[in-house]
């Protein structure tokens, strides 16, 4: 369950962090972000990998 | 000289060779795809042959003839002349240059090169039809396809291109005399281009809209400075009014005819008429339908976030596929699809696409405005640097516009920024890179800018949002 | 009128309104404290009156005259004229604009602006003494301080700037004629950008540099390619020899002569001599003993990375500092040490401090290069772009120069850039926010970035750096 963190429902990202998160099939919208104003790192969403966190149906195909 | 018709394979056919197809297909052969780049015209497309390179080629030419000679306010003292066919001849080198590198790329990188028009007649193969020496026709089967067939100038009725008064775009960047009168049909971006070209090439330009401003996406007080600038180029606004016809005129020139919503009438005299009136996406003589792939009501392409169409090995990117119709967002769409046709983790997830209009001065604007932000939820924190108190634009005798940089209050991320004034088409390329990044307000203001550039006014719009600035009064 | 002494506290006090000095004081005023700030000449200090800004509104003037005379290429044809005097006007307004523009924002914001000399006289108290009318002096007690006295020239044995025929920066900058033979005496970049200068508007140029290239700090390619543009505008280098005398010529003018390391000599034929070899921090008179302030060997004052002297509510920042010296690290410091004096955990941790040269054509750096890198235990992974492919450097005329990005190859963190070209030093921004930001290659090269513009470049460099460029051929 990705619960958007911005009112649009958009995650801030780079796209290098973006690119990873398709990369392993993770939603980056259900990352918690580390950085500031809650920024999803590229280790942030590894972390959520290996956390086993939800994977996203949409994802990397 | 083929004649008849050879079967060859490719794994990755890309059609059209503008910013969008020759991205794809280099980026498809460096992912050690084997790829086939059909063009049935000039390499480059419309960007490179008669859209941005030659309009910008021009603009510089243009601009610096009337900057130099509007320049005694800072002691330089010249009374330019402009030789209309030298300009034209050194922009079409300019353009030779390019395409020329295009191509070569292309080789480099290993992408077969074919010419021709080509058209499915299957989901998985195509024909390309070879004119002039080279007559006849191959056939060609491929595993993935990308369509960036590019799109072609509106043609208002009545005012058929094939009249030699009667321009597009493309005749305006390759007129080798400048009429003493233009009228400009249209106030989008390219009407805009050429018409600021045009007046300072000294024409008398007189610009027809049927909106009641210029530059119709973007913001009043965006607008507002271009506007005022045009005007004081002398060039001419008529607002809420629609070209209808030509007629000539008894003095050998032409009258241009246009009509309100209410039915009122106007003439204006003038001696070549630019149609600029949008652009529209070309599709036909491709009977995409053999492939199984229809197109909207607007005769686009429709595609998802990995620029597939609905037959998912065929995909389609640039103005053929809808908006933003412009080189970079084609460019970026063919490099998603080549990725995507190679396995990789592509699509097009970019945050934001920058866009720049070379009027004088620039707009480069990117993300959302503060009313795009508080529709989709955001509380806005605006910050806004005029150019009128940078150091770097008085240096330059250039202080129109301001730059605006739009972030959410809560987070600080930046949301946006609309800049208008010098080299704005540049100094966006920042803002874009902290939309992209997910940077605040804080990342922004706090890197340390060049003293004296016009970037410093980024920083400075930034800590303007957030109440400290120092060049400028914070709200 | 004040007569005679008065004695007034203050939380904050500036010394000096330079661009590190009258930033700390609004910032200071910003975060709500009682601020003054005591200037002894003139606001906006050498930055605003005699560096930074005169001098890019000269290279501005003399820029577009040589550029409308040299445009036949592209059909502009003038001939231009420089007014210098109305050149050198046009400059001075611009200043005084900047200038009355600091002393407003210094008001707007509430800060005590006091004229004077200010010398310490204890740890917490100096004493400001007023010249001209309102002679006599004042004591000003004060919590905090913040030197930012700057720097001036440094002169050369023999070469006395109280000469008429001796330039310092400052005079070079207020020339209301141009001379014939114009001696430079340094090729860093001051010398460099008045040798430019000097050279458009028609001075015949010869720059004397005792090191054997220009630029001292700049990488050989970077270098390169400005020597060889001023080459074609008609300087003339010498390398390796210093400046030891001037003599008088018998046809009017003078002899400056030089020496190599083994003592070879030669004579050049010139008018003016511009003596540019460098900038030392301004202490004198500060007093600075009776504030417990001690100065390096090179006399400045050395501060930690809270901009603190030793004493620790003594600030000392911009060039009186040292290195860099640069108008945007002092601002920078300046806000650094308001907001340390204010309690907030503000701290000099800024990644990368940019540079800019503005010769023809531009340079524009940030952080490392690869050599530094490499030095750092870095793997570097470089990428570049050069102009001459970059289809918007093309239709501007100028192709010289490139891009270059330097990343860490196992993280792809982007480390520093070089620039020289057109734009280089608003291009750079970009390169900075990058390095600041910690943005990786990847982030830089998936940005998308606006459709004709320099700022291409940096993003072709990135994917060039990757082996992944679509407009240059990957290493
Ligand atoms: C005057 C003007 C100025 C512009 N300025 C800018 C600007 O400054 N910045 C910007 O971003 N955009 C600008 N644009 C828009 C820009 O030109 C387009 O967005 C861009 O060219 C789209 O690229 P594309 O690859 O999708 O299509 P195109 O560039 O249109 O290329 C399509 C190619 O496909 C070929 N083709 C079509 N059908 C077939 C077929 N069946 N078989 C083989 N080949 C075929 C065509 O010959 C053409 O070469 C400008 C446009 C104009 C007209
Ligand atoms: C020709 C030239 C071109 C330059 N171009 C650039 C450029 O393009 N970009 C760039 O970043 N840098 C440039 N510089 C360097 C830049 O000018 C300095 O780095 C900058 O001015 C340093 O700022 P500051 O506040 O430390 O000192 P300053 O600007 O030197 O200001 C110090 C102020 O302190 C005052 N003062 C000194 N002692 C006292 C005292 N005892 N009591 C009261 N007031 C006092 C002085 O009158 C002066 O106003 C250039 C310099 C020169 C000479």
């Amino acid at each position: 369950t990705s619960e958007p963190d911005t009112p649009s429902g958009r995650t801030f990202a780079p796209p290098s962090a973006r690119r990873l998160a398709r990369e392993l099939g993770v939603d980056v919208a259900a990352v918690d972000g580390s950085g500031p104003g809650g920024r999803v790192t590229e280790a942030d969403v590894r972390a959520h990998a290996e956390g086993g966190g939800s994977a996203d149906p949409g994802g990397a195909d | 000289m083929v004649v008849g018709d050879v079967t060859t394979g490719t794994e990755v056919l890309v059609i059209g060779a503008g910013p969008g197809g020759y991205v794809a297909a280099i980026r498809a052969a460096q992912e050690g795809l084997d790829t086939t780049l059909v063009e049935k015209d000039a390499y480059g497309g419309a960007c490179l042959n008669r859209g941005c390179i030659p309009s910008k080629a021009l603009i510089t030419g243009s601009g610096l003839a009337h900057e130099a000679g509007n320049a005694e306010f800072m002691g330089v003292h010249a009374d330019p002349a402009v030789d209309m066919g030298k300009m034209i001849e050194w922009k079409d080198g300019v353009v030779d240059r390019l395409t020329g590198g295009v191509e070569k790329l292309c080789k480099a990188n290993g992408v077969n090169l074919v010419e021709g028009v080509a058209s499915f007649v299957g989901e998985n193969t195509v024909r390309v039809a070879h004119g002039g020496d080279g007559q006849g026709s191959e056939t060609l089967e491929f595993e993935h396809a990308v369509i960036a067939t590019g799109s072609r100038p509106i043609q208002v009725p009545g005012f058929d291109f094939a009249e030699d008064h009667v321009w597009s775009s493309a005749d305006a960047l390759d007129a080798d005399t400048v009429p003493d009168r233009l009228g400009v049909v249209g106030g989008g971006y390219i009407g805009m281009e050429l018409a600021t070209t045009y007046a300072k090439l000294g024409a008398e330009v007189t610009v027809v809209e049927m909106l009641d401003d210029i530059l119709d996406p973007y913001e009043d007080d965006v607008k507002r400075v271009v506007r005022k600038r045009a005007e004081e180029l002398g060039v001419e606004f008529n607002f809420g009014e629609g070209a209808s016809e030509w007629t000539e005129a008894p003095d050998g020139g032409y009258l241009l005819r246009t009509e309100t919503e209410d039915g009122e009438e106007s003439t204006y005299g003038v001696d070549k008429i630019l149609v600029a009136v949008g652009r529209q996406p070309v599709t036909d003589g491709l009977d995409l339908e053999n492939a199984g792939i229809e197109t909207d009501d607007r005769g686009f392409v429709e595609t998802d976030d990995r620029t597939r169409t609905a037959v998912e090995h065929v995909h389609a990117v640039g103005d053929v596929a809808g908006d933003p119709m412009l080189a970079h967002a084609a460019s970026n769409e063919g490099i998603v699809a080549a990725e995507v046709i190679a396995g990789e983790p592509a699509a097009l997830d970019r945050q934001a696409v920058p866009a720049a209009v070379f009027t004088d001065p620039e707009i480069g604007t990117v993300g959302m405005t503060e009313a795009e932000a508080a529709e989709a939820g955001f509380e806005p924190a605006v910050g806004e640097m005029p150019f009128n108190a940078s150091g770097r634009a008085m240096t330059t005798g250039h202080t129109e516009g301001f730059v605006r940089i739009v972030a959410d209050e809560e987070t600080g991320f930046v949301l946006g920024g609309q800049i208008v004034g010098p080299e704005a088409s540049e100094l966006i390329a920042e803002v874009a890179l902290a939309v992209e990044m997910g940077a605040t307000l804080e990342d922004v203001a706090a890197t340390v800018h060049t003293h004296p550039t016009l970037a410093e006014a980024v920083m400075e719009a930034a800590e303007n949002a957030r109440g400290q600035a120092i060049h400028t009064l914070n709200r």
